[in-house]
């Protein structure tokens, strides 16, 4: 029978004589199916979304301790006057890599990490779409912060700062192979960040659990689809900027050279119409996280569910209206910036919606107070300072004395601090059970939060000051009597304890996954579909498929717990649903475990990296990523086997 | 994770270590050698086509192939107005830099002669003007102009009317006979 | 802490008679090669405001003593480019036919098409009367142009795997020719991507000169 | 509660009056002045009304049972859509408000430079301020550098220009910042209202030095400004003794003169500081060190240890000659 005659039968017809499984017989097999191959070859092959994004947090995590240390290390500079702790040169390399890796090693990536490890878990599916594209986006996002740390191990670390300006990046100026460096690790995570973006995508738009339709997606998934889509509009604008400014650093392009009617600004346009957005792509993730915990904590739903979805989308498309307002010091046509301070003021507007409906959710609940709604109290009280601090500098008059000072240097920490990394660590209390079966201690989360929550005030409202009082940010060095002397030290002694507060929540991460409480499978009694996996969840995430009725299926669903029945147990099917309604509508295999991801990023490292030296590099190392590539996609052997089906 | 960890460490730490990462130190200070003029190297004992060189200078390793002292070369070549008459490298008043000719040779320390004691028909002496650092970065770079230098330490180009191809593209010249058969 | 509820399932509907393949967007794949052609016309689109950027830093475009390029090359790749899309729609129609023979067939016709692309795109290059270290207007035709490539050889190498794949007994998987589907959909992107590129790179610079 | 009390108490404490945003001594920097209270007016009330919302919410239900009431969970109450509503009116209007109060401001600050009685090219280099008034008369042009006098009450046209990487001109006492960016040319419009000194300094980061890359600006009355104005015409003082003299030769024939000039001697360089009235300035090395004879000595003896990686070599002056520079230096006043 060939491929036409087989297409023309109607489908029910296929013939299907396995066993009809059920229970502990079928968790079997499903385990079987699902597993890695064994040994450190199977680790490295494993396409399972658990395992990557649990190597995506991690990872991100260990660079959040890295840069972190480098934080300490400039506050320990700053905290006098004419200090001569660190030298010049040795302090522009470390704020650049302090900021470098927050945003493009920690920030995105683990926020990327947690939405691969809960999205397939919210959705009701068991693993996402394109499981290779998105173990080769770990490795590519690994690959690109190894080349980074290894510099600045080796002493070639960038000393351009995370925006890297040119003419200061250009040939000229930039000496020696740290810019390219600099350049090629934007490569590497910008590639991994929109593997990572357009595997989600999909998955949201076609995994979902029957009945799931759109209006019924956790608000956690609803930020993620619209973080993933701001990926894929933004990051190529940082693709194409750092791939011109390699070339001119490598072939003599003249892409940012004035003399020969480049322009330095067009730098500035294309990595902001990215960096904007990206600091929307930290963040959305991070409110998703706050609908969630809100809800479980309230014991209620979100309050104007749709107001918080559409305040989401608006936030994501305001974002890429904005990037204008970080030239306002350029010199570019005043009229044009009106726009921009508009269209920045009115992104708080969808924020200040969707505070409300955070607020009005624990006022109509009985809130918990519990570590995970802790820090989102201590995100509301902290993000709000960094919002207002952002109206402010919308106006183009206030933005010109407080641009590129440390009251800047405040605002996007408490931004990022308290709007990103406050929620995130409130997630990793919440989620912790799920990933590990087990609780993280609620005496240390106490400790730790109020430690972080205290100890952050005190390092970054003095910054507000320091800014003030006319200190610009990137300074390796300030003079005494200027009025910096006593925010600065406020601020280094701040550091310390947020230092020590991290230490003590790491501390407990491992201590809990050591010896913490055992978790049921529900700890918190959430209403989103991943707590009806186990605790942790199985390889498979569902024995059965659930079907949902209502935006909070595990509290409405009574004594059981409807599901699909009919999917293959001895292949990797998954059960694909339409894009609107998640009516079920194909099944599809999904992808097995393969080597080839990691072999493709190794070869696509041994490009980037050569191709920083000759641009011949490009074209021979084409060959072997093309190679693996196709291994990657060559399809398994066919399979004769008739089909058992699950039930 | 420890093997891919250690095979990736070892594979860029190979590859890092090869191109020399003491290629981008910056000296700003010239020490700790001795920044002096070359005193073997006074016009009588350079003659064009001589085949009687004085030993290599050992400062030369210094700043040949490092990238802060060709950039800094780069920029002094523009301030001391060298281009005024080599123009880049092309040669206009003065001879071409670019080519393989080098009449009082194309080793470093021959070039820090040059600059130092000046040259007949033109080019005036540097002596007690430029720093004996400022000039062995000059020299760097002007050898960089004929592709003498490692392409991954120069600059494609400066942020100014070019009409020469990249410099990370230039070929590399041969010296001239009596300097190749020192090398 | 509430004890955890133990949900039984409750079998409510079957779906093992659901199909196992299907074209356009039903597939899961077309949402990820959608994704990819969203990503790289990003890239397009910023690279063409690029273009015109660095275009409004000139008073006349092309600049100076440079010529504007040869116009023969780039329009024979551009009338074969056009040309191609009849056996692309071909292919596409006997994939979603389920005419694997004539998909067999046809496949080499693209990969003839793409080399001979490939080798009007070297005379391309070779007609654009500027090279990129010269100015910024050459560096962005060549970047435009590079860009544009890129493109015709990945999607090249593809047909050429793909053609591979459908010659061997995974041909007669009605997977493949949703693949096959799926590639003929993004070289239909490749061309109509390359159209403005053709007037920025040939036109703008006779029109503005 | 915590906000407000740190804003006074670090106000108060770390004050400086030299080179502080809230300084207001010149007619932008008032304007921000203005339109900063009235945002942080606005922005507390808001946070205020957020941080009690958010207690109350908090403290609303706290001892309420424990339990999921599984009927009640999707319910909302009739006060939540008149509270969203208000809310939302509560933004808008606060958003138009200062949207509307900042467009002013703007036209304001632009405006203010429409009739410059004074033109100033200011260009930036890695890390210093070459300063340039210019006059319709090119012969009474001054060339000063890392310093501007400014007479108090005149407005000030600054053209800005950059030789080699992107820098910020921001002297926040007077205005706000502005780029200077190589193949650009940007302005800025200054003018200051009170007599006194104030310190302006790079904003954006320009490579290694950038924190050491100062401006000091003197405002003063008009007749002062003249004063030093003729001074600044003026040729370099001669040498009067023969150690002066010994300095002056060499300045003049070593490699001091390569790039700098002194205005009436064969010191011609241009691409370093202009030094005909050097000790007549606050400071050495673009705000490094105050002027004094003990910095003068440490900076030409060895620059690289004061500002690492600055352009000017540590030469390796001998103490006769270390001393006669100096000496020579002083004079120029």
């Amino acid at each position: 029978m060939n491929a036409a005659e087989r297409a023309k039968l109607p489908p029910a017809k296929v013939a299907r004589d396995g066993p009809r499984l059920t229970g502990a017989k079928l968790e079997e097999r499903l385990a079987v199916t699902w597993s890695n191959p064994p040994g450190f070859i199977g680790w490295l092959s494993s396409v399972d979304h658990k395992d990557i994004g649990r190597r995506y947090v991690i990872t991100a995590l260990a660079f959040l301790a890295l840069a972190g240390a480098l934080a300490i290390v400039m506050r320990l500079q700053l905290s006098k006057p004419d200090n001569d702790l660190i030298g010049a040169a040795r302090y522009n390399e470390i704020f650049t890599m302090h900021g470098t890796t927050m945003m493009f090693l920690f920030a995105v990536p683990v926020m990327q990490g947690m939405q691969i490890y809960l999205t397939p878990l919210m959705l009701g599916t068991r693993a996402n779409a394109f499981p290779r594209l998105n173990a080769f986006s770990y490795w590519t996002y690994l690959a690109g912060g190894l080349l980074l740390w290894i510099a600045f191990v080796l002493n070639i670390a960038p000393d351009i700062g995370w925006f890297a300006y040119p003419p200061l990046s250009g040939p000229q100026y930039g000496v020696g192979k740290r810019a390219d460096i600099w350049a090629q690790m934007v490569t590497f995570t910008e590639i991994a960040a929109l593997a990572g973006a357009v595997s989600l995508t999909a998955t949201i738009l076609k995994q979902r659990a029957p009945g799931m339709s759109l209006g019924r997606m956790p608000i956690f998934v609803w930020a993620t689809l619209v973080t993933s889509l701001m990926v894929i509009f933004s990051m190529p604008s940082v693709a194409l900027a750092s791939g011109m400014l390699l070339s001119d650093r490598l072939v003599g392009t003249h892409f940012y050279n004035p003399a020969e009617q480049g322009d330095a600004l067009l730098w500035q346009h294309l990595f902001w119409f990215f960096g904007h957005p990206e600091v929307y792509i930290i963040f959305l993730p991070a409110t998703g996280f706050v609908s969630e915990i809100v809800a479980t904590f309230s014991r209620r739903t979100i309050v104007f569910y749709p107001i918080v979805v559409m305040a989401l989308v608006a936030t994501g498309i305001l974002a890429f209206g904005l990037w204008v307002h970080h030239m306002f010091a350029t010199g570019l046509p005043r009229i044009g910036y009106s726009f921009y301070t508009a269209a920045s003021m009115a992104v708080s507007i969808p924020t200040g919606l969707q505070i409300f409906c955070w607020i009005a959710t624990l006022w109509e609940g009985r809130p918990r107070l519990q570590v995970p709604l802790l820090y989102v109290i201590g995100f509301i009280f902290t993000f709000v300072i960094g919002g207002l601090t952002g109206v402010m500098i919308a106006a183009v008059p206030l933005d010109l004395q407080l641009h590129d000072t440390y009251f800047i240097v405040a605002h996007f920490h408490y931004v990022l601090i308290g709007g990103a990394v406050f929620p995130l660590l409130g997630a990793i209390t919440y989620w912790f059970p799920k990933a590990t079966g087990r609780l993280m201690s609620e005496r240390l989360g106490k400790i730790s939060f109020w430690m972080i929550f205290l100890g952050f005030q005190l390092a970054f409202f003095p910054m507000h000051i320091a800014g003030i009082n006319g200190m610009p940010r990137r300074v390796y060095t300030y003079p005494a009597g200027m009025g910096l002397e006593l925010p600065n030290l406020l601020s280094s002694i701040g550091s310390v304890v947020v230092a020590g507060a991290v230490l003590l929540f790491v501390v407990n991460l491992i201590m809990s996954a050591r010896a913490g409480r055992v978790s049921p499978s529900n700890p918190w009694d959430a209403p989103s579909l991943e707590w009806a996996a186990t605790c942790p969840p199985a390889k498979y995430n569902f024995p059965h498929i659930p079907i949902v009725d209502s935006r909070t299926p595990l509290w409405d669903a009574g004594e059981k717990m409807a599901v699909v029945h009919g999917l293959r147990v001895n292949d990797r099917e998954l059960l694909l649903t339409t894009v609107v309604s998640a009516t079920p509508d194909m099944r599809e295999p999904s992808a097995e475990p393969s080597l080839w991801p990691f072999i493709g990023t190794l070869a696509l490292t041994v490009m980037f990296v050569c191709s920083i030296f000759s641009p011949w590099a490009v074209v021979f190392g084409i060959v072997p990523v093309a190679v693996a590539l196709f291994a990657w996609f060559w399809p398994k052997s066919l399979n004769p086997e008739r089909e058992p089906v699950i039930s | 994770m420890s093997l891919r960890f250690r095979s990736s460490i070892a594979a860029l730490a190979l590859v890092l270590v090869l191109v020399g990462c003491d290629r981008e130190q910056r000296q700003t200070r010239g020490k700790p050698l001795a920044e002096t003029i070359p005193a073997s190297a006074s016009p009588d004992t350079v003659f064009p086509g001589d085949a009687n060189l004085p030993k290599a200078d050992p400062r030369a390793a210094a700043y040949e192939g490092n990238a802060a002292a060709i950039s800094e070369g780069q920029r002094l070549y523009n301030w001391m107005n060298c281009s005024g008459c080599h123009f880049h490298g092309g040669g206009g008043m003065g001879v071409a830099l670019m080519d393989d000719k080098w009449r009082y040779g194309g080793r470093i320390d021959q070039i820090v002669a040059t600059i130092v004691e000046g040259r007949p028909n033109g080019m005036p002496s540097f002596r007690g003007r430029l720093t004996g650092q400022q000039v062995w970065q000059l020299a760097a770079y002007v050898r960089t102009l004929s592709g003498q230098e490692r392409k991954d330490a120069v600059s494609a180009r400066a942020d100014e009317v070019s009409n020469t191809p990249p410099q990370t593209q230039t070929k590399r010249e041969p010296l001239n006979p009596a300097d190749s058969a020192e090398q | 802490m509430t004890e955890p509820r133990t949900l039984a399932p409750s079998f409510i509907e079957d779906v093992s008679t659901l199909p196992t393949h299907a074209f356009s967007y039903r597939s899961l794949t077309w949402w990820g090669i959608m994704a990819f052609m969203v990503i790289e016309g990003a890239a397009f689109a910023m690279a063409i405001a690029a273009y015109f950027f660095l275009m409004a830093q000139e008073q006349q475009w092309a600049p100076g003593p440079w010529e504007p390029p040869g116009l023969i090359a780039g329009t024979a790749f551009t009338l074969v480019m056009l040309t191609s899309e009849i056996p692309n729609t071909m292919i596409k129609k006997a994939a979603e036919a389920y005419d694997v023979p004539a998909v067999r067939k046809l496949l080499p016709v693209m990969v003839a098409i793409g080399l001979l692309l490939l080798v009007i795109r070297g005379f391309e290059f070779n007609s654009l009367h500027v090279l990129w270290y010269e100015s910024a207007y050459g560096s962005i035709i060549w970047a435009l142009l590079f860009l544009h490539t890129t493109h015709i050889v990945t999607d090249w190498g593809d047909t050429v795997v793909l053609w591979w794949l459908m010659r061997t007994p995974h041909g007669e998987d009605p997977r493949r020719l949703v693949d096959t589907d799926e590639n003929a959909l993004y070289w239909r992107f490749v061309w109509l991507a390359w159209l403005p590129i053709y007037i920025l790179i040939y036109w703008l610079p006779r029109v503005f000169r | 509660m915590r906000r407000g009390a740190a804003w006074l108490v670090l106000l108060l404490t770390g004050c400086n009056s030299y080179q502080n945003a809230l300084g207001g001594d010149g007619a932008e920097g008032a304007n921000f002045v203005q339109l900063f209270t009235v945002f942080m007016v606005v922005c507390t009330v808001m946070y205020l009304i957020v941080a009690a919302a958010l207690v109350f919410a908090l403290w609303r239900r706290r001892r309420t049972a424990l339990v999921l009431d599984d009927r009640t969970h999707h319910q909302t109450s009739r006060v939540v859509r008149p509270a969203l509503a208000a809310w939302t009116a509560l933004i808008g209007t606060g958003l138009v408000v200062l949207t509307i109060a900042s467009f002013f401001t703007d036209r304001t600050n632009a405006a203010q430079g429409s009739k410059p009685q004074i033109k100033i090219t200011v260009t930036a280099n890695q890390w210093w301020w070459d300063v340039q008034y210019r006059l319709p008369d090119v012969s009474r042009n001054v060339r000063t550098a890392n310093e501007i006098h400014l007479p108090v009450g005149i407005p000030v046209k600054v053209t800005l220009k950059s030789n080699d990487v992107i820098h910020s001109f921001w002297i926040p006492n007077l205005a706000g910042k502005q780029d200077l960016i190589p193949g650009r040319q940007t302005d800025a419009q200054l003018l200051p209202r009170k007599v006194g000194l104030y310190r302006g300094q790079c904003a954006e980061f320009c490579g290694v030095q950038h924190a050491q890359m100062a401006l000091d600006v003197m405002v003063e009355s008009k007749e002062d400004f003249l004063r030093w104005y003729a001074g600044q015409l003026k040729p370099a003082t001669a040498p009067a003794n023969s150690l002066q003299l010994a300095g002056y030769r060499y300045f003049t024939t070593r490699e001091c003169s390569t790039c700098h000039n002194i205005g009436g001697t064969p010191a011609s360089g241009q691409v370093a500081p202009d030094l005909t009235h050097f000790a007549s300035r606050r400071s050495i090395a673009a705000g490094t060190l105050p002027m004094a004879r003990g910095n003068v000595y440490g900076w030409v003896a060895d620059p690289q240890s004061q500002k690492p990686g600055n352009r000017m070599p540590t030469v390796g002056l001998s103490a006769n000659d270390l001393h006669a520079l100096v000496a020579y230096l002083e004079t120029l006043k």
